[in-house]
């Protein structure tokens, strides 16, 4: 099985077990590093796949939550280096997905990204600010070590495109609900089931729905048309609080049954 | 840049250029350009693509874009033969007086270029970004022409240093929004507008200040800008008898710079832009994107970025808010990597020796950024003496007093007998 | 004006403003203008009368003049069709736009032009008064350009209300000399700069900034002012297709008025002259001379002021520094007396209103002072429909910014998500 | 004898008696209204001719003592007006001048002034801001009463000029000593001699020095060259300081002889 491809398992995993898949997202070494391993295994435990925020100066794509996040790691230190030197040797079993923006991947190299990557487990890359017109040298790069690039869609993507993003996307299709940045509390939107309901047609893999999902209620509102759920803010605002972070995904999980 | 073109391939490159051919249909500037931005943002992105296509060339938008220049904007704007600063540097200096243009600096022919887009394409508001404030007044003044509401995102730390900016905006009747996030300068402005463009693609128009980001605004920008390239060669030849030796601009992002060199391209003249040299050549101290930077991907474009080896966007410093930007236009970074146009750095207090100088001798008192420029044209002068120099004086300096009364001109005279 | 000229001189001496025989070899305007001055200003005055005689018709002057207006002024300033202001107004709205003149508003033509005959006339430095500022700022320019020193009087009050400008004189090199005498304002100004010619007739050139004062002030600002008149005339019959049914413009000393209505004396259309009405009618409450005084010698000239019934000079009362003065060119009195322009005032907020106006409809911070015109011809426009009506638009409101944030714009929008 | 001839006679008296003549200068009014005759009387006393100042708002040729002088008066409700109210009935055998910028006289309304002035035992005046090329009108007006306008020539006056306006004044001529304003304190001209001499020469009537005569030797100076010395601004700051300006007038009468 290709790296890529345990991402699509553990979400058709779940479904499986009468579960919609719960995707966490957590910025990498937020709020302290020494705690990041500790923090990712917990929240692995819970979630069918767990996001690896990296990082970045530069979050055009995100709401305040993560800004804060992201530019509280780049202070202590956290780097992309830094965070597959802390994955080495994990025992993490819930294949595990990076998010960053391109710079960062560009510093370090395509074709040690996707080495390190492989080694360390990472199956996949979210990467917010490259459309897939941009993606090709990255995609091979990543293809070369049976990673996967997820796509993303959203509810402006026409039908073509939505058709032509869902077939080039690996290990799910991330579907966002909201038109907006991530972290936006207005709730999801009027026509989500048609929208979700739609990509998922379009789709040969797992569709997984992200942006604005807060709480037990919206885990449930996109579950019923989406394989998975990704929760990112809302889980970043318990950590920035001091919160047990796998108790609120458990909270989430009874809703994803 | 030996990393990123290939040296057979940057003659092929600089032709495509000279030839118009550049960018291409992916928005490339040879290796540069291009866009990256979220897949929330590509309808937006390729509506203002079609629209550029559609209406750019027409001549109904051209004849209405060229009569607001005329009309409004004060165009075409003066050329000044520069007498006492060219004895005092021992050259011939020309200066294309931007200054002069409506709201006093080159930013309004952008601004209201894309306002008259933003109008055709049925916009409902207009929001933009704004480092010094020239190009946030611009939009603003743009808007209120055309009848458009108009937000302004501008850096907490931007909106302290640019403080009259920020109450002309007001009176033109823009929303000036206060950027707290990142470096809560230029760069974090520019996220967040584009942030709320997400929010509704359709309904709003980013009227983007210079000839940075993605395609198609570092080509749309430089289209409208060129008015200043084209007028001065017509100037030059009429009033000066030729060409110059070699021109300058100051280099922000690079659209008065990219409007003087790009209609230069072809003709045998030294171009030469002139970065923010802060206070050091350290990261971190200047904002010399060009001669010290490192190709990288920053909102939207490939380009020449400041950043450590991380791929983290350094924070730059400079006396101009104008030029504190970590980027830089992407078709630069490409005129750098063929070797077409020379990017230097000038020092904070380069820029200012060189704006008190222009002042005293000139009378002129021009923007912060634009004395970079001056400042580097005179050591060019002084290496290569007895030419033709032309310098882009992309603005006037009465936004700056707020900053320039921290630095004292040495030969004020003391008030009272 | 019964009592100052009767009305069979009066189509007389309307005849021989149109014919361009005014003023007369005493430097009357019929019974306006003339010298009051000190005996010890006689020899300066002479000396100036002569040069004025001497230089002003010569080619060679004209010669100088015409470029550095051009070249470094940035003349012809643009005339603006005002779309959105015509569709409110229900009129067809011209604006001619000094605001685009090097250093902000039209000050700068009379100021290079009596710089240029500084210099011919040996003068080793400068001195000018300043009201808000503005021609403080163009004389400073117009002396670096030239390289003459320059030193600015500016009355205290005056120094507080107009701080950007004064920073800018700095700037440009010359000295602010802060007036604590008088009424702390331009009279007080003017007069500490007439005191300190004394003291060195032939060494300083004093550069007056508006059409008043003692012979040849008043004919000399008009001649070189005059440029905005012909310019207009020009552009209005080429842009506008004809020429306007009615012309505003504002007046404190008259400088911009005279140089608007001059050229059009001859032409059938309405002039109307716009003077400061402050807070109120009441004396001391305004600075609408021509509407509201009588006649009298203020500061070297016969012509109308504000002043109490034993002769003493009015302080006066404007949101706007430039037109807060007690006196008004004579030239203006004799149009006024023999009915070619009508005087009228706008108060304060109207003022206020209409520079809120034209922002938000045209986007253009008009200065406060020229704001007085946009108020009044809005009135007219009111009352006389579907018309075309130009305004002299002198200066731009930058300078103003102190001033207006005592004012928040009625629309403006609150920062913040 | 027509009152501007008193004047003339005064000075000349001075003369004939081994003195340089006297013309003390005071404010109207200042620094108290209520105290302006007792003042004019006891510097009447001492004077040969006597200057009152008429206080206005825009007072261009002056000093800054003068100036500040003049807007106190104004303040304290100080008109021409009101100065001759106070004349009238006055028993001064000295002769009175008036110095006046043009406003104040113009407002007064010019037949006026010269019938009130005749009534007073004002015998002419000083008009700083009226040169001769402007002044028919004034100068017919009192005329037409036997007053006299004084013509003030400068330094820098040329000779021709110098001669017609010597010829044209009435009263004394009004030599000023320096280019300056009124009060300045830089002392008298180098060339005072010389130039004195030939405002002597060209004229038919007494010339008086004005403008910086602040001290005896100043008196003693000018004294050997005209036939009298104005003092103003610094009577006025005698006044200013509350001293008692008979004592300061005997103080330069010592030099006068
Ligand atoms: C006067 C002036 N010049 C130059 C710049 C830099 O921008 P650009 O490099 O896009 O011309 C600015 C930016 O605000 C500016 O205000
Ligand atoms: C912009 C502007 N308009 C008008 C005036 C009034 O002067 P004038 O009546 O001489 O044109 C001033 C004086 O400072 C000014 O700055």
């Amino acid at each position: 099985m290709l790296a890529h491809e345990k991402i699509s398992a553990a979400i058709r995993d779940a479904n499986a077990d009468g579960r919609t898949a719960l995707v966490p997202f957590v910025t990498a070494g937020y709020p302290q590093p020494d705690e990041f391993m500790a923090t990712l295994e917990s929240i692995a435990g819970i979630g069918d796949v767990v996001e690896i925020g990296v990082p970045f100066s530069d979050p055009m794509a995100d709401g305040m939550t993560i800004q804060r996040s992201s530019f509280a790691a780049i202070e202590n230190g956290v780097t992309l280096r830094w965070i597959f030197e802390q994955l080495d040797g994990n025992h993490i079993d819930t294949p595990l997905l990076m998010m960053s923006y391109l710079n960062p991947l560009l510093a370090f190299g395509y074709e040690k990204l996707a080495e390190r990557a492989r080694e360390t487990g990472v199956c996949g890359f979210i990467v917010p600010d490259l459309p897939y017109e941009e993606s090709a040298d990255l995609r091979a790069a990543l293809e070369a070590q049976g990673l996967g690039l997820v796509q993303l869609v959203t509810p402006a993507t026409p039908a073509g495109r939505r058709k032509m993003l869902a077939e080039a996307s690996r290990g799910f299709v991330y579907a966002v609900t909201i038109t907006g940045i991530t972290g936006g509390d207005d709730g999801l939107p009027a026509d989500l089931a048609g929208y979700l309901d739609a990509v998922t047609a379009a789709s040969p893999i797992p569709v997984c729905a992200g942006f604005g999902i807060r709480a037990a209620d919206d885990v449930r509102n996109v579950g019923r048309h989406a394989a998975g759920a990704i929760v990112g803010s809302a889980l970043v605002e318990v950590l920035e609080r001091g919160e047990n972070p796998a108790e609120f995904l458990q909270s989430l999980t009874l809703a994803a049954r | 840049m030996s990393s990123v073109i290939k040296s057979s391939e940057s003659e092929e490159l600089l032709q495509a250029l000279l030839d118009g051919r550049l960018p291409d249909e992916r928005g490339r500037f040879g290796p540069f350009g291009g866009r990256y931005i979220p897949e929330t943002l590509v309808p937006a992105f390729e509506r203002l693509e079609q629209g550029v296509r559609e209406h750019l060339p027409s001549e109904s938008f051209q004849e209405d874009y060229a009569r607001e220049l005329r009309e409004w904007v004060g165009r075409p704007t003066a050329l000044s033969f520069a007498p006492r600063l060219s004895e005092r540097w021992g050259t011939e200096v020309w200066i294309k007086r931007e200054d002069l243009a409506h709201t006093g600096a080159h930013k309004i022919n952008n601004a209201i270029g894309q306002a008259l887009l933003a109008k055709r394409l049925g916009a409902e508001r207009v929001i933009a970004e704004t480092g010094a404030g020239q190009h946030g007044v611009a939009s603003a003044a743009a808007c209120a022409r055309l009848g458009l509401p108009c937000r302004v995102y501008m850096g907490a730390v931007d909106i302290e240093r640019q403080a009259p900016n920020v109450d002309r905006m007001h009176r033109l009747g823009a929303e000036v929004f206060p950027v707290e996030s990142g470096d809560k300068t230029l760069r974090a402005a520019i996220d967040e507008a584009l942030r709320e463009w997400v929010s509704d693609p359709a309904g709003i128009y980013y009227l983007l200040g210079s000839a940075v980001g993605a395609h198609p605004y570092p080509y749309l920008v430089r289209e409208l800008q060129s008015v200043i390239g084209k007028e001065s060669r017509e100037q030059m030849t009429r009033q000066a008898g030729g060409l110059p030796d070699a021109a300058f601009a100051c280099v922000g992002g690079g659209s008065n710079a990219i409007g003087l060199f790009y209609p230069l391209l072809n003709d045998p003249i030294e171009l030469i832009g002139v970065e923010a040299g802060g206070i050091g050549n350290g990261l971190g101290e200047n904002a010399a994107t060009l001669a010290t930077g490192t190709p990288g991907v920053l909102q939207g474009s490939y380009s020449i970025i400041l950043q450590d080896k991380d791929g983290n966007v350094q924070e730059t410093q400079s006396v101009s808010a104008g030029l504190d930007y970590s980027g830089v236009g992407p078709e630069h970074a490409l005129l750098q990597a063929v070797g077409r146009v020379k990017y230097v750095a000038a020092s904070d207090d380069e820029a200012l020796e060189a704006l008190e100088e222009l002042c005293e001798l000139e009378g002129i008192l021009t923007a912060l950024e634009t004395a970079h420029a001056y400042a580097y044209a005179k050591k060019w002068s002084v290496d290569n003496p007895v030419k033709r120099v032309l310098i882009g004086n992309s603005g006037r300096g009465d936004k700056d007093m707020p900053t320039l009364t921290k630095y004292p001109p040495r030969t004020r005279k003391h008030a009272g007998a």
